[in-house]
């Protein structure tokens, strides 16, 4: 009943495209999420959905039917707005209880559904504060209340949590979920907390500068980008990238050196390496890794449960002093924060093996993700 | 000597430097002297027509600041000399019609031209401000003619409009149109677009959108353009004067009420200004009635990015 | 809805019968009316202007009603003359035709006839203005004026005596005329001033008052007018200034006249505050009465500027009220004709004439009514004055251009009368603006 | 609101949603561009037979000759030979049309300097009326009710009130403000005073109009952008001029367009003060004329009233465009 | 210059007590973030330093004078609000400059300082669109660039990153403590993400309720706790509590009993260990660990670096099958994604000794944070 498909949609505003010609295709009862930078494009993409823009060019499809011409009411979402746009003059219960009413709803459902919104947002005793008296995440809250309250096709939440606590955030993640599958019904859901978009989401929808990078189950996007800003993009900290060749089986770089085996590559190429993937070669617990590199540690950062180690590589050639410290040339490593580490110690790290990902420098592209095991020892 | 000088220098300094300090006393004297100032110049001519009033009309001359006697009959006598209550009825009659037309004719114009652009705008509001350039007499010949059923449109005769209350009320209302078109124009151009998206989504319709979100956050706009459609019908001379024979049954308005003082030799003074201040208080109703919904429409901070 | 009960007889109707309409319906019925016709007094405007509006849009747009309706008798004329109203002759019987025709004042039946002497409405009453003054203010200064009461003096005389018991007389005002840039002027009061002179605005007032528009003499610019000019200013701005003359009294009347309609210019003789007054006979019924000036007012005809039959044209110089006054006419769409002619008829009643005379102070247009009316009360005191006046009016020269000739004669009037312009610059420029007018509405 | 009146509005509702299905159906499904001439469409009905339709009618009888002697008014049809004659000074009008000798009594500078004298103190008080009725203070009610109020006085009345002010035998006005020299003894039959009393008068009602919509426009200004210019450390005085002033200046705006124009417009308190012979303006002619059944030339007058208000405020809308541009 | 001291605020609206009887001291040039549940008072908090809103009771102190009379103006902040607020008159630029205008700086120092703000904040080429012509997060990025541009003594900051991707909002806070660093300033910083707290403060504030619970540096927050709020509140997932009592030096609960030497208490306590902390008992990495759990896998939850698994612990004497599942009851571990686990399979778990927390159930109040080493051997 509620699948949801982009075909060809762009949207340009008068100097700017922040949609450009984009395809998706959602099932009926999938939750999906939008993640991507800022500005890229997602709530308009959500808002050609919802009907409030029109797109430039392309079809949106709703449940089979090509709704371009359908008014928003007509479409039967429910949508959280990322300015959450609450109503000014209207308390919290009629706030929540708006769709309902406008759509004639009994006073004894409207009451039910807005008690049980109400209980699964925490927001007892607030039905009839205005929102000026509500703090911001109480604000939020409402927001998703007026949109929960309703039975409808899709949901379409933009940054719904924004604004929440972890606490509340996971509690709300589970309960949209629990809302979701109860109901049913297609999700879109707009997000830049990546940790949220692959716990709720069936597949996350990567999106940049209006073009849709990858639509991929959260593990597949975060174990097998399709491209460079995918891998840059999805992950905490962020993938460490070191440029070099590939030649003869064996990836060349200024710092590191080892054998890539089965990448029948011979251009440049950009290894991608994320930072829990990284072990100082006497780390016990290390799998099988490849390569070593030797650096400076500059700073370390504990984080609670990890600890986050930035280091410096020297190049093969070069001592460490002598280079400056730019983001490409530095190396991210994620340690438990047992680890014995000081600054400024020089130390040697090496490289899970199988999760190291090659990119074409030129396009971006994956070539590889994971080395084979080969023959060749590590060091 | 010399120490009160002294003394009156150091208050003025004192108080230039307190002023100087803080800036709020002085933005609160600024007020409160404003207040005075304007309270004033806004009651001044009435309370002079509370004098007039009360001055018995032969007396009226070489009036001061003071009554010159005191004849409180002058109110009850408005009454006994022509059914002005009867009068004021009619005006307010035609005066809420009409405003009911403009705010709900205005209302969807405004919120057309405030938020949406598309071919044509500028040109049709410019078309519509045209309409109030000019002066009322330049519609009256047609329009008393249509009124009076001489004219035939597709073949139909047109109404008897003359001596209706909606003789008055309808082009009392387009002439209105322009200003309160305008007004809402620019009050629903400040709503910002995210609340209207909000109810469409919800399942509004546009119009349902209208007239739930829209118009409310616009109250301070609209209840000014109520204000402001039903003081202009209530005191407009032009057709309130000449769509209507002047007696009460013929839905004649207050203005007529008001003229029944003015003989064409002798003017009752007291009288008209007794029957003006008799005949402000539906207005003073309406202003504290309005003002309130001015003020009560948005709590503050309510319109959020 | 509409215009009340279909089933009365609607006529427009003066202030004063409006607010005493009970009291005049039962005396029309007492007059001879049938009881049977319902009337229904509405009102057809407030200023005269107004209702001139009112009924040009009543009547071109052919509404049925009202049936009747009061006209200024300064512009029924051009009604007249746009076929608007009802020809009575033929309608009413002879015989009330006939009284009109010949008994009335015959000033006021030349208001409301044709330039072919038909008649389209029937006055309702005659309106000239008298002097009223302070009998005892002018006795104390040893004169009596009382002797004037059908006899006028002169403006000089009366400038000159008038200036005695001014500064005899503790009141702050003189004499008390209007002077204010409005119709007053024109139609009125410098109509007097001029006529007393001997002066006219359109050369013999005989021939040429009601037209042929184009066809007639501008005469504005003739000497008697410029003479009646100086001496008005005379009046106000005392003797030294320019334009005036000498051998009259000046500063008897307030510079405050320039901006003084009736209203204004009554009231501090009302109060007791003025030695004299130019005004209309409503006011005397206000004067007069008791709790104003009472029997301390006295009414003489107008001072005269020439004496009687040497002015330049015929029926100038001498004593001069300038007419004013309500005619009734019948709206010729009206379904009520008949109803119509009756009231018509009732008006025309000598009983009716006294009554109306009597409740409200509206001057029989017979003047024979006039002159038996002795018992009313106040009013009774001035029959003699009154009377004289009565014969000795101007009306003004209501044709179809007049309200386009009446701004530029009271703005030019004023302007010299308060000296912005010269008297004779300010009659030149007037004269070649109502020759402009004439010129451009030739009939 | 209580649940009454909850439950009224969602029955209410509900019916006329179903009577009006259809309708507001179709309406919804309308492009933009379809909605907003459909949304239109009331207002044109209006506008078209109240006043676009008398106007054409007028328009059109401004190109005959008057006729004052016939039954019917409108004469033959002379082209613009009316304007012609009006604006070469050739029609015989009750005060010349434009002449800079006596621009006290001529129409178009005694219109002019009315409209910008009583306009831009208006303006100024409006302005202060409206800052000071948005605060809070005790008694605010009542003072908002006060100083609006003269707004509500009709014109006959407002025009009586200084007209008896200023007649010397009756009010009190004139003898203090003469010993100042600020005006003739007889200041309503003084072309000069006359217009300047016409714009006190019209300054007393017509200020409130200005405050009315500016203190509305101030209403619905967001708070917490004064919470942020706080913080950013603007005084009051900066904040009027970064915040409010450019806030409120759309609301300003069209309050100013509206006085410009019923400025313009002037005529029944003139005849209610000093009358039309002394203070003559633009639609004094106009009514004149009517009154002497000129209807041709009345007409005439009444469109050149409207072409000139149309060009004064070209620069005004050039502003509107401006500011409605940046504001995009 | 810029310290900051509450004492003894409380807010009160009509019906809330949005902050309680405060007292907190922030020391010039430090950096302290606020973080609570939503709705706690952070925002309330902010607005009383900024002098927005005027406390019911209380002081507050700047630089050591009592501020309580001084106009915002005069205290010389900068502040990032919740809801943005941008004034939609103005573009990009004007914005930003805002501030920097009022005080009448030189247009060229303006332009410099606006330039520096949009490089770090990554608006180029927005400096002339509108308020109503960006995306949330721009927006967002706007609001923070108008309070940078300036140098004032204090920050303050009420969720400046809500609404930014992780990879900007990892940029935006080195960018934003380097900024306070330069400049000197203190920073109040309200966020509802941990990991932001903890990596940029000095020091964590945490409310709740409108109560300080504790004001500590992070890694103290997240090691020792000072109440089961706190334990509760600070970390993602959140920590794991089990209701007890002790008695002899041993806690026993339904589902575990476990040796707790030096804890002298003999009542009713709460255990809390964190999901990392819990490891499964054959796990070679774990360290010393104390107890077992016998619990059933609920639910397996891969999030890339990491897995989350639920388990329904077995109560001692009642088989898996029978117990509800509630949230005190059930236990989340973190581990490694390769560990090998099944949903529905029954393990045994243990706790890091070290990391074990105990409270008093009835205050709430924290008894010991970590367990003491004992001859007693784990298991
Ligand atoms: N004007 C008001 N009237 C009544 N209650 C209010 C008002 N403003 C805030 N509150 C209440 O005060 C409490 C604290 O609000 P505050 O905005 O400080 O919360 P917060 O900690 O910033 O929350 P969030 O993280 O959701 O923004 C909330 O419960 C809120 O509902
Ligand atoms: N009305 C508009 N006019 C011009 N450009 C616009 C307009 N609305 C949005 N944009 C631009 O379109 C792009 C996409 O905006 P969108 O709101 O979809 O971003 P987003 O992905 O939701 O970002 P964020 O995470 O910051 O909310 C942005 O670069 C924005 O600046
Ligand atoms: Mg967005
Ligand atoms: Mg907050």
């Amino acid at each position: 009943m509620g699948s949801v498909r982009l075909e060809n949609v762009t949207k340009r505003y008068s100097d700017v495209t922040a949609v450009d010609d984009m395809n998706i295709t959602i099932e009926d009862g999938e939750f999906v999420s939008f993640v991507g930078p800022s500005g890229c494009g997602k709530s308009t993409t959500l808002e050609m959905i919802g009907g409030l823009t029109t797109q430039s060019e392309g079809s949106v499809y709703i449940d089979g039917t090509d709704v371009t011409d359908l008014p928003p009411k007509d479409r039967n979402l429910a949508m959280v707005f990322q300015n959450i746009a609450l109503f000014p003059h209207m308390d919290v219960f009629d706030n929540m209880s708006y769709g309902l009413r406008i759509r004639g709803a009994e006073d004894e459902a409207i009451e039910r559904r807005v008690d049980e919104a109400v209980e699964t947002l925490k927001l007892e005793g607030m039905l009839d504060r205005m929102p000026s008296e509500l703090s911001g995440g109480q604000r939020q809250r409402v927001a998703i209340g007026r949109a929960i309250v309703r039975d409808p096709e899709v949901f379409l939440m933009d940054e719904p949590l924004a604004n929440l606590d972890a606490k509340l955030r996971v509690h709300m993640r589970t309960e949209l979920q629990r809302i979701q599958r109860k109901l049913g019904v297609t999700a879109i859901y707009v997000t830049h907390d990546q940790e949220e978009a692959m716990t709720m989401s069936d597949r996350v929808a990567i999106i940049n500068d209006g073009e849709l990078q990858q639509i991929a189950p959260p593990l597949t996007c975060y174990e097998e980008p399709t491209n460079v800003f995918v891998a840059g993009f999805i992950g905490s900290p962020s993938m460490n990238f070191l440029e070099g060749t590939v030649a003869d089986g064996r990836f060349e770089s200024e710092i590191v050196s080892l054998d890539a085996p089965g990448v029948d590559a011979s251009t440049d190429v950009t290894l991608g390496i994320r930072p829990e993937d990284i072990y100082p070669v006497d780390d016990h617990r290390a799998p099988a890794t490849v390569g070593t590199v030797r650096a400076d540690v500059d700073v370390i950062e504990p984080i609670g449960e990890k600890m986050f180690v930035y280091l410096r590589p020297a190049a093969a050639d070069s001592p460490v002093e002598e280079r400056g410290r730019t983001e490409r040339d530095s190396l991210l490593m994620s340690v438990s924060p047992e680890t014995e580490l000081a600054e400024d110690e020089v130390i040697e790290v090496t490289f899970d093996q199988s999760s190291i990902h090659l990119f074409d420098a030129a396009s971006g592209n994956a070539l590889v993700h994971g080395l084979e095991r080969e023959p060749t020892p590590t060091t | 000597m010399s120490d009160a000088t002294s003394d009156t220098e150091s208050v003025i300094d004192r108080t230039a430097h307190r002023a100087i300090r803080d800036p709020d006393t002085v933005y609160r004297w600024l007020t409160y002297a404003g207040i005075g100032f304007f309270l004033t110049v806004s009651l001044f001519p009435f309370y002079w027509l509370v004098v007039l009033a009360l001055t018995p009309n032969r007396a009226i001359a070489d009036m001061g600041v003071v009554p010159k006697g005191f004849n409180p009959g002058a109110f009850l006598e408005v009454f006994e000399v022509v059914p002005f209550h009867l009068y004021m009825l009619n005006s307010v009659i035609i005066a809420s019609l009409s405003t009911i037309i403009v705010l709900t004719v205005g209302s969807i114009a405004g919120y057309v031209f405030g938020r949406y652009d598309f071919p044509g705008r500028t040109p049709l509001l410019l078309g519509i401000l045209v309409i109030s350039y000019f002066p009322p007499v330049a519609f009256l010949i047609p329009l008393f003619r249509l009124f009076t059923g001489q004219v035939t449109l597709i073949g139909l005769e047109s109404p008897e409009l003359y001596n209706t209350p909606w003789g008055i009320v309808m082009p009392l209302s387009a002439i209105t149109m322009p200003l309160i078109i305008f007004l809402l124009t620019t009050f629903y151009r400040q709503i910002p677009d995210g609340l209207e998206d909000a109810a469409r989504i919800e399942g509004s319709t546009r119009i349902g959108a209208l007239r739930r979100v829209i118009v409310p956050l616009s109250a301070p706009g609209v209840a000014t353009a109520g204000i402001l459609s039903f003081i202009i019908v209530y005191n407009e001379f032009f057709f309130s004067y000449l769509m209507v024979n002047g007696t009460v049954e013929g839905w004649s308005p207050v203005l007529h009420g008001i003229f029944a003082f003015q003989g064409s030799q002798q003017v009752a003074y007291n009288l008209m200004a007794a029957a003006s201040i008799i005949g402000v208080i539906p207005m003073a109703l309406l202003v504290m009635i309005a003002q309130e919904r001015i003020v009560s429409g948005l709590t503050q901070g309510a319109l959020k990015e | 809805y509409g215009g009340g009960s279909d089933d009365a007889l609607q006529l427009t109707a003066t202030n004063e019968w409006r607010n005493n309409s009970d009291e005049i319906t039962q005396a029309l019925y007492d007059a001879g009316l049938s009881e049977d016709i319902e009337l229904e007094l509405i009102s057809g405007g407030q200023t005269t202007d107004e209702m001139q509006n009112q009924y040009s849009q009543w009547l071109s747009s052919r509404q049925e009603k009202p049936d009747l309706l009061a006209f200024d008798s300064g512009w029924t004329l051009p009604f007249i003359v746009r076929g608007q109203l009802q020809n009575l002759e033929g309608e009413l019987p002879s015989d009330v035709l006939d009284t009109v025709h010949e008994d009335y004042f015959e000033q006021s039946v030349n208001t409301t006839t044709d330039s072919d002497g038909e008649l389209y409405g029937v006055p309702l009453y005659p309106d000239f203005p008298t002097i009223q003054y302070r009998k005892d203010l002018v006795e104390d200064a040893g004169y009596d004026w009382e002797q004037y009461r059908t006899d006028p003096l002169s403006w000089e005389q009366f400038s000159h005596e008038l200036q005695d018991v001014y500064e005899q007389a503790d009141v702050a005002y003189g004499y008390n005329w209007q002077a204010a840039s409005e119709i007053q002027l024109a139609c009125c009061v410098f109509n007097e001033f001029v006529t007393s002179w001997g002066g006219a605005y359109f050369g013999n007032p005989e021939e040429y008052l009601y037209g042929p528009i184009g066809d007639r003499p501008v005469t504005i610019d003739e000497e008697p007018v410029l003479q009646s000019l100086r001496m008005a200013r005379t009046f106000i701005h005392g003797t030294d200034a320019p334009d005036t003359l000498d051998e009259f009294a000046g500063g008897i009347t307030s510079e405050e006249a320039f901006q003084w309609g009736l209203s204004p210019s009554m009231q501090p003789f009302t109060d007791g505050d003025a030695v004299a007054l130019r005004n209309w006979p409503y006011s005397i019924n206000i004067n007069g009465a008791d709790d104003a000036l009472g029997e301390d007012m006295g009414v003489m005809p107008m001072p005269y500027g020439v004496p009687e039959g040497e002015g330049e044209y015929p029926g100038t110089g001498g004593s001069i009220g300038a007419l004013g006054g309500w005619n009734y006419c019948v709206n010729p769409n009206t379904d009520r004709l008949d109803d119509a002619l009756a009231f018509l008829e009732t008006l025309t009643s000598p009983e009716f004439q006294r009554a109306n005379f009597e409740l409200v102070g509206h001057i029989p247009p017979n003047p024979d009514i006039l002159k038996d009316a002795t018992d009313v009360s106040i009013m009774g005191r001035y029959l003699e004055p009154l009377s004289f006046a009565g014969d000795h009016t101007m009306a003004r020269p209501a044709t179809a251009v007049w309200s386009q000739q009446s701004d530029p004669v009271a703005q030019e009037a004023n302007a010299a009368l308060m000296g912005d312009t010269g008297v004779e610059d300010a009659m030149s420029e007037l004269a070649s603006r109502l020759t402009d007018l004439e010129e451009s509405f030739e009939s | 609101m209580s649940t009454d009146d909850r439950s009224a509005t969602i029955t209410g509702d509900r019916s006329r949603y179903r009577l009006d299905l259809a309708v507001l159906d179709r309406i919804e499904r309308l492009s933009d561009t379809q909605f907003v001439y459909v949304m239109l469409l009331p207002v044109f009905a209006l506008l078209g037979t109240m006043a676009i339709w008398p106007l054409l009618y007028t328009a059109n009888i401004s190109l005959h000759a008057d006729n004052i002697v016939a039954t019917n008014p409108v004469g033959e049809f002379v082209g613009l030979g009316n304007y012609v004659d009006i604006l070469t000074g050739q029609a015989n009008l009750q005060r010349p049309f434009f002449s800079l000798e006596t621009p006290f009594t001529s129409a178009v500078p005694v219109t002019l300097l009315f409209t910008v004298g009583a306009v831009a103190v208006e303006t100024v008080f409006g302005l202060a009326m409206a800052l000071i009725l948005n605060k809070e203070f005790r008694g605010r009610r009542w003072a908002r009710v006060a100083m609006i109020l003269p707004w509500a006085v009709p014109i006959v009345i407002q025009g009586m009130v200084f007209y008896l002010m200023f007649q010397p035998s009756i009010g009190f006005a004139v003898g203090p403000l003469n010993e100042l020299g600020l005006i003739s003894t007889t200041p309503l039959a003084t072309s000069r005073d006359g217009l300047l009393i016409a714009i006190l008068a019209d300054v007393w009602k017509q200020s409130a109009f200005m405050a009315l919509l500016i203190l509305a426009g101030l209403q619905s200004i967001d708070r917490s952008l004064y919470d942020v210019a706080d913080v950013a450390g603007a005084s009051k005085l900066q904040q009027f001029r970064t915040i409010t002033f450019p806030l409120v200046l759309p609301a300003l705006l069209v309050a100013l367009l509206f006085r410009t124009i019923g400025a313009l417009k002037v005529y029944g308190l003139i005849e209610a003060t000093s009358g039309c012979n002394t203070v003559p303006t633009l639609s004094c002619l106009v009514i004149g004329l009517w009154n002497g059944n000129r209807y041709g030339s009345a007409a005439a007058v009444a469109f050149i009233i409207a072409a000139v208000i149309g060009v004064l405020l070209l620069g005004y809308l050039a502003q509107l465009r401006r500011h409605e541009r940046g504001e995009m």
